[in-house]
């Protein structure tokens, strides 16, 4: 047995292991309300008075105190929730919205502040689960699935992540490959004039 | 007729029908490429145009792959697929006037006069980002081919130490 | 036990798929003498994360625990998704992960390229001949 | 939108751009590429200044790339840390890039030059989109391009070159792999790829297994890449057989950009709670950094080979930064530690290994036993290697003394005085094996010759082009010797720490 294998038998073993510990914290296959896939759990509040207000239309300050002072307030570039800047919508539940099934709870809609795209974009979710509001932030797919043919009038969503949401990792992945490319003639090439 | 530099016997068969579907796999890769309906994008379409290319290296040898490639065209293309890409994105803020961000599409005031913010962003994703990409992965799969198969004859020209 | 099984092992056999691939494809780069062997290792290594990784996106009912067709649809937009009660998949890990193929395929043709180089000069490619004709090199260069 | 905000962007995309335009002019001629990048380079300073500048008086800069809003787009952060770091990495390129006009000529065919300078200037394009970008992702393909490019380009040296290029790439992969898999696994838990959202989303799952995991690979993948301790075994060779130009612009640079990805991570994303919320952390990085300042100094002096030594000799340097980052929690001093040490080693590194390429260059000579009377035959290159030397090792008035006062301030105020025991044994090491150097050169009489005049005076002397760039680091060393004590840079290193969010400000 040569010491390579030996080592390489002994990281097989170390990442069986690691590998049994790690896997009870990682989201389930297939699950759509993961954080990749749909929204991360932010904090729950005891929904004594607040259902009343939320359906009338306006956050409940509670609520409101609660996400600001974890963070996501106006020096984090994030959009803030003052009164006309938002809009809260009841969605029932199981109704199909931007390709995925709604789970019953009030979604609210903020305004971006993006240069060209000023509309209203789910943001926050506040479900009720038994006697208390629990809060959820809505993540990239939820936009991406919902508004790829307002925004960028492509079909393909892949491809609109891939040009336009994501466009410049793709620069960079482009210059990789030319990178690849000029490697390769560094390396190997003896007639021409490069 | 120079003894061509291939390390297998011609064979007609091939010869016709590489020639024959060379053009045709170009065709598909260009409609793979562009456009918002199709399913792939610029990588796509870009992969396809190379493998034709290579399927004419491969049957007709590096000598005659160069006539129909050479490499001052191998060259430009790379640089012109990233120029398109890269231009798109500080045109932006060119055309913008340091107003739009690096990659804003709808920055483009003549294509968003006629096709509205959306109609731009479909529209520069669809024929300036992927023919950017095609190009720059198309020239670049196709240089690596020629180098990656260099013969073995025309390359012992001494390696230094 | 028998319920961390079927909630561990069952419901995420995504993961336990990339893992068993991904300790092939390490453990390949470091047993093989073979530079070439150890840049296939490396490839499978890449490609065994990249599948972990986008299996993270996938949605709709997971096959081995409810038996039913997967719900889950390409994200290419198509009206009657709502009719038949698909869902489209999260399309962030596929590209995140074109680009990531990209990045492994140009790291092996570099990688390729030297091996060329390595064979140009050595005459071989095993690790331990192309020591061998090192110190060799080293003797005969004084 | 100041219009300064632009900068960032605009340097790496029009590094990017003026990369593949070199290789467009280079195919017409082949002297264009060269200016073309000194040209752009310089051109980058500038703007660079200018960022410090904005940053220092307006605050980071915050840049959506393509419009988009950061959560869901992808982000430039620029804060007093990043701008610091970019003036270093455009400084250290344009150096390099002067230095490798005659040494190039001399270690690489004619015709490979113009691919050359495309990929140097690919992998400056790599370096500053890793010190500017805010995005998780973003950084794992800027990361790829730099060291994509820089596997290249230890591998054009050809020859002896080509086997540890070959380790370096499987390293070098591995690591970037790694690296992707933390970022997984993280990504898994809170559904961001932002920085600044991924700091806000990452206390709700702090004891989460799969954030611990996602630490772990991050931390490994990228201490493979900034060869710290227990896994830098490629880098030795590596550095030995590159070529000088590269070698030089590597340690000096590459790897300090590399490291400000750890950094970033520690006070970003992971923010310092997270270090804190596992009882001794912090102490085991300190202790990882101790073992590889010793054992890197005490390979170092076993080396013949000039290179090698240096090669071990940043191994052990890098000990230095981890050490100021393992202390960081503990004391603010550690951070400024860091900040120092990356700018010192930065310049003292760069210079030592333009001398050593010059030294091989002019006389031929690698084994450092055969440097005798090296101080009459290349009395420039020998002194500003003697100034590098001392700054490596620490005398006062140079810059390394003023890091390691940084280091050892932060480790007395840590209480930790194991830590102030390991900085001055081993400025002792340092001591033991750049002195064996500097003996050889001047004081070592020739063992044949008695009298020193028959000194053989070799035909070709220098190029300007490369005994400037080693002058200005040499005297830059004495420079930001002085600067470090006085207190220029205190607000400078305040803005560093109240945006690395430390809390104190000295």
């Amino acid at each position: 047995m040569k010491p390579l294998t030996i080592s390489g038998f002994i990281t097989a073993i170390l990442l069986i292991a690691l590998s049994i510990y790690v896997v009870e914290d990682l989201p389930a296959f297939g699950d759509e309300n993961s954080p990749v896939n749909k929204y991360v759990k932010l904090f729950n509040v005891d929904a004594d008075g607040l259902v009343e207000s939320l359906n009338a239309g306006i956050l409940p300050l509670q609520i409101k105190i609660k996400i600001e002072d974890m963070g996501f307030n106006k020096e984090e570039n994030y959009p803030t929730l003052e009164e006309g800047n938002y809009r809260i919508e009841w969605s029932e539940k199981g109704s199909f919205e931007g390709g995925r099934l709604s789970e019953g709870g009030w979604d609210v809609l903020i305004n971006e502040g993006e240069i060209f795209y000023n509309e209203l974009i789910r943001y926050y979710f506040i479900k009720e689960e038994n006697r208390n509001l629990t809060v959820y932030r809505y993540n990239f797919p939820v936009r991406i699935n919902e508004l790829t043919e307002e925004e960028t009038a492509t079909i393909n969503i892949v491809t609109a992540g891939l040009a336009d949401y994501r466009g410049y990792d793709t620069m960079g992945e482009e210059t990789v490959i030319l990178t690849g490319a000029i490697g390769v003639i560094l390396l190997l090439r003896r007639r021409g004039r490069l | 007729m120079t003894q061509e530099k291939r390390a297998y016997k011609r064979d007609v068969v091939i010869e016709v029908t590489a020639s024959l579907m060379f053009p045709f796999i170009l065709l598909f890769g260009l409609y793979v490429m562009m456009g918002t309906g199709g399913t792939g994008g610029g990588f796509q379409g870009g992969t396809i145009l190379a493998t034709g290319f290579i399927l004419y290296i491969t049957v007709f040898g590096t000598d005659k792959g160069r006539e129909k490639m050479p490499e001052s065209v191998n060259v430009f293309f790379k640089s012109f697929g990233l120029f398109l890409y890269n231009g798109a994105g500080w045109l932006c803020i060119l055309f913008s006037l340091a107003t739009a961000q690096w990659l804003n599409m709808p920055a483009f005031w003549p294509v968003t006069e006629f096709t509205g913010i959306a109609g731009a962003r479909g529209f520069l994703i669809a024929y300036m980002i992927s023919v950017g990409i095609g190009l720059t992965v198309m020239a670049s799969f196709v240089s690596q081919y020629f180098d990656l198969s260099m013969k073995e004859d025309d390359e012992m020209d001494g390696d230094e130490g | 036990m028998m319920e961390w099984l079927i909630q561990h092992v069952l419901e995420k056999y995504n993961f336990w798929i990339a893992m068993l691939i991904i300790i092939i494809g390490l453990t390949a780069t470091i047993v093989k003498e073979n530079l070439l062997k150890k840049l296939i290792g490396l490839s499978i290594f890449q490609t065994a994360m990249f599948l972990w990784f986008v299996s993270l996106g996938d949605v709709g009912r997971n096959i081995l625990t409810t038996w039913g067709l997967k719900t889950g649809t390409p994200p290419i937009l198509w009206e009657q998704a709502a009719e038949k009660g698909y869902i489209y998949v999260n399309p962030l890990p596929n590209v995140l992960m074109l680009t990531g193929i990209v990045v492994s395929a140009a790291t092996t043709a570099v990688a390729l390229a030297i091996v060329i180089r390595i064979y140009q000069k050595y005459g071989t490619i095993e690790e331990d001949e192309i020591i061998e004709k090192e110190k060799e090199f080293e003797r005969v260069g004084g | 939108m100041y219009p300064v905000e632009h900068f960032p962007v605009l340097i790496v995309g029009l590094a990017l751009f003026c990369g593949f335009t070199m290789l467009l002019a280079g195919y017409t001629s082949r002297r264009l590429p060269f200016f073309m990048s000194l040209a752009m380079n310089s051109v980058f300073l500038i703007m660079s200044l200018f960022i410090l500048d904005h940053v220092l008086t307006v605050g980071p800069i915050r840049y959506w790339l393509g419009g988009w809003r950061p959560p869901w787009g992808i982000e430039y952060v620029v804060d007093a840390m990043n701008a610091y770091l970019l003036i270093i990495v455009i400084s250290i390129v344009i150096l390099g890039l002067i230095y490798s006009r005659g040494n190039v000529r001399h270690e690489i065919e004619e015709r490979k030059h113009v691919t050359f300078y495309t990929l140097v200037q690919l992998m400056a394009a790599g370096m500053y989109g890793i010190t500017v970008t805010g995005d998780l992702f973003n950084m794992f393909i800027w990361l790829e391009i730099a060291s994509l490019t820089a596997y290249a380009l230890i591998a054009v040296a050809g020859g002896r070159a080509l086997r540890p290029a070959y380790n370096y790439v499987i390293m070098g992969s591995i690591g970037a792999v790694l690296y992707i898999f933390g970022v997984g696994w993280i990504y898994s838990v809170t559904g961001t790829l932002n920085f600044a959202d991924m700091r806000l989303l990452l206390p709700l799952v702090y004891d989460s297994r799969a954030v611990q995991m996602g630490f772990a690979m991050i931390v490994v993948g990228v201490m493979i890449k900034a060869y710290i301790f227990p896994l830098h075994l490629w880098q030795p060779d590596v550095y030995t057989y590159a070529p000088s130009t590269i070698s030089s612009m590597m340690a000096s640079v590459h790897v300090k950009v590399m490291f400000y990805m750890l950094l970033r991570m520690f006070y970003s994303v992971f923010t310092l709670d997270f270090i804190r919320h596992y009882i001794g952390l912090d102490l085991l990085i300190c202790w990882v950094a101790a073992i590889a300042i010793l054992a890197g100094s005490i390979w170092a002096i076993k080396q013949r080979n000039l290179k090698r030594m240096l090669a071990y000799s940043s191994v052990s340097q890098m000990g230095y930064i981890l050490l100021g980052l393992g202390l960081s929690p503990l004391s603010p001093w550690g951070l400024v530690g860091v900040a120092a040490h990356i700018l010192n080693h930065a310049i003292g590194k760069g210079c030592l290994f333009m001398c050593a390429g010059a030294i091989s260059q002019q006389e031929g000579l690698r084994d450092i036993r055969d440097f005798e009377g090296l101080g009459k035959k290349m009395p420039h290159v020998c002194a500003a290697f003697t100034i590098a030397a001392l700054s490596m090792i620490g005398i006062p008035l140079t810059a390394g003394f003023a890091s390691k006062l940084f280091l050892i301030v932060a480790s007395l105020d840590a209480a930790q005085y194991p830590f102030v025991a390991v900085l001055l044994l081993s400025g002792l090491l340092n001591l033991v094996y750049f002195w064996r150097v500097i003996d050889q050169m001047y004081f070592v009489k020739h063992k044949g010759t008695e009298n020193a005049a028959e000194v053989r005076e070799t035909g070709k002397s220098l190029p300007l082009s490369m005994v400037a760039p080693i002058l200005i680091l040499a005297s830059l060393c004495i420079i930001m010797g002085i600067i470090w004590l006085t207190n220029i840079p205190m607000p400078l290193i305040n803005h560093i720490l109240s945006n690395l969010r430390m809390g104190v400000t000295l």
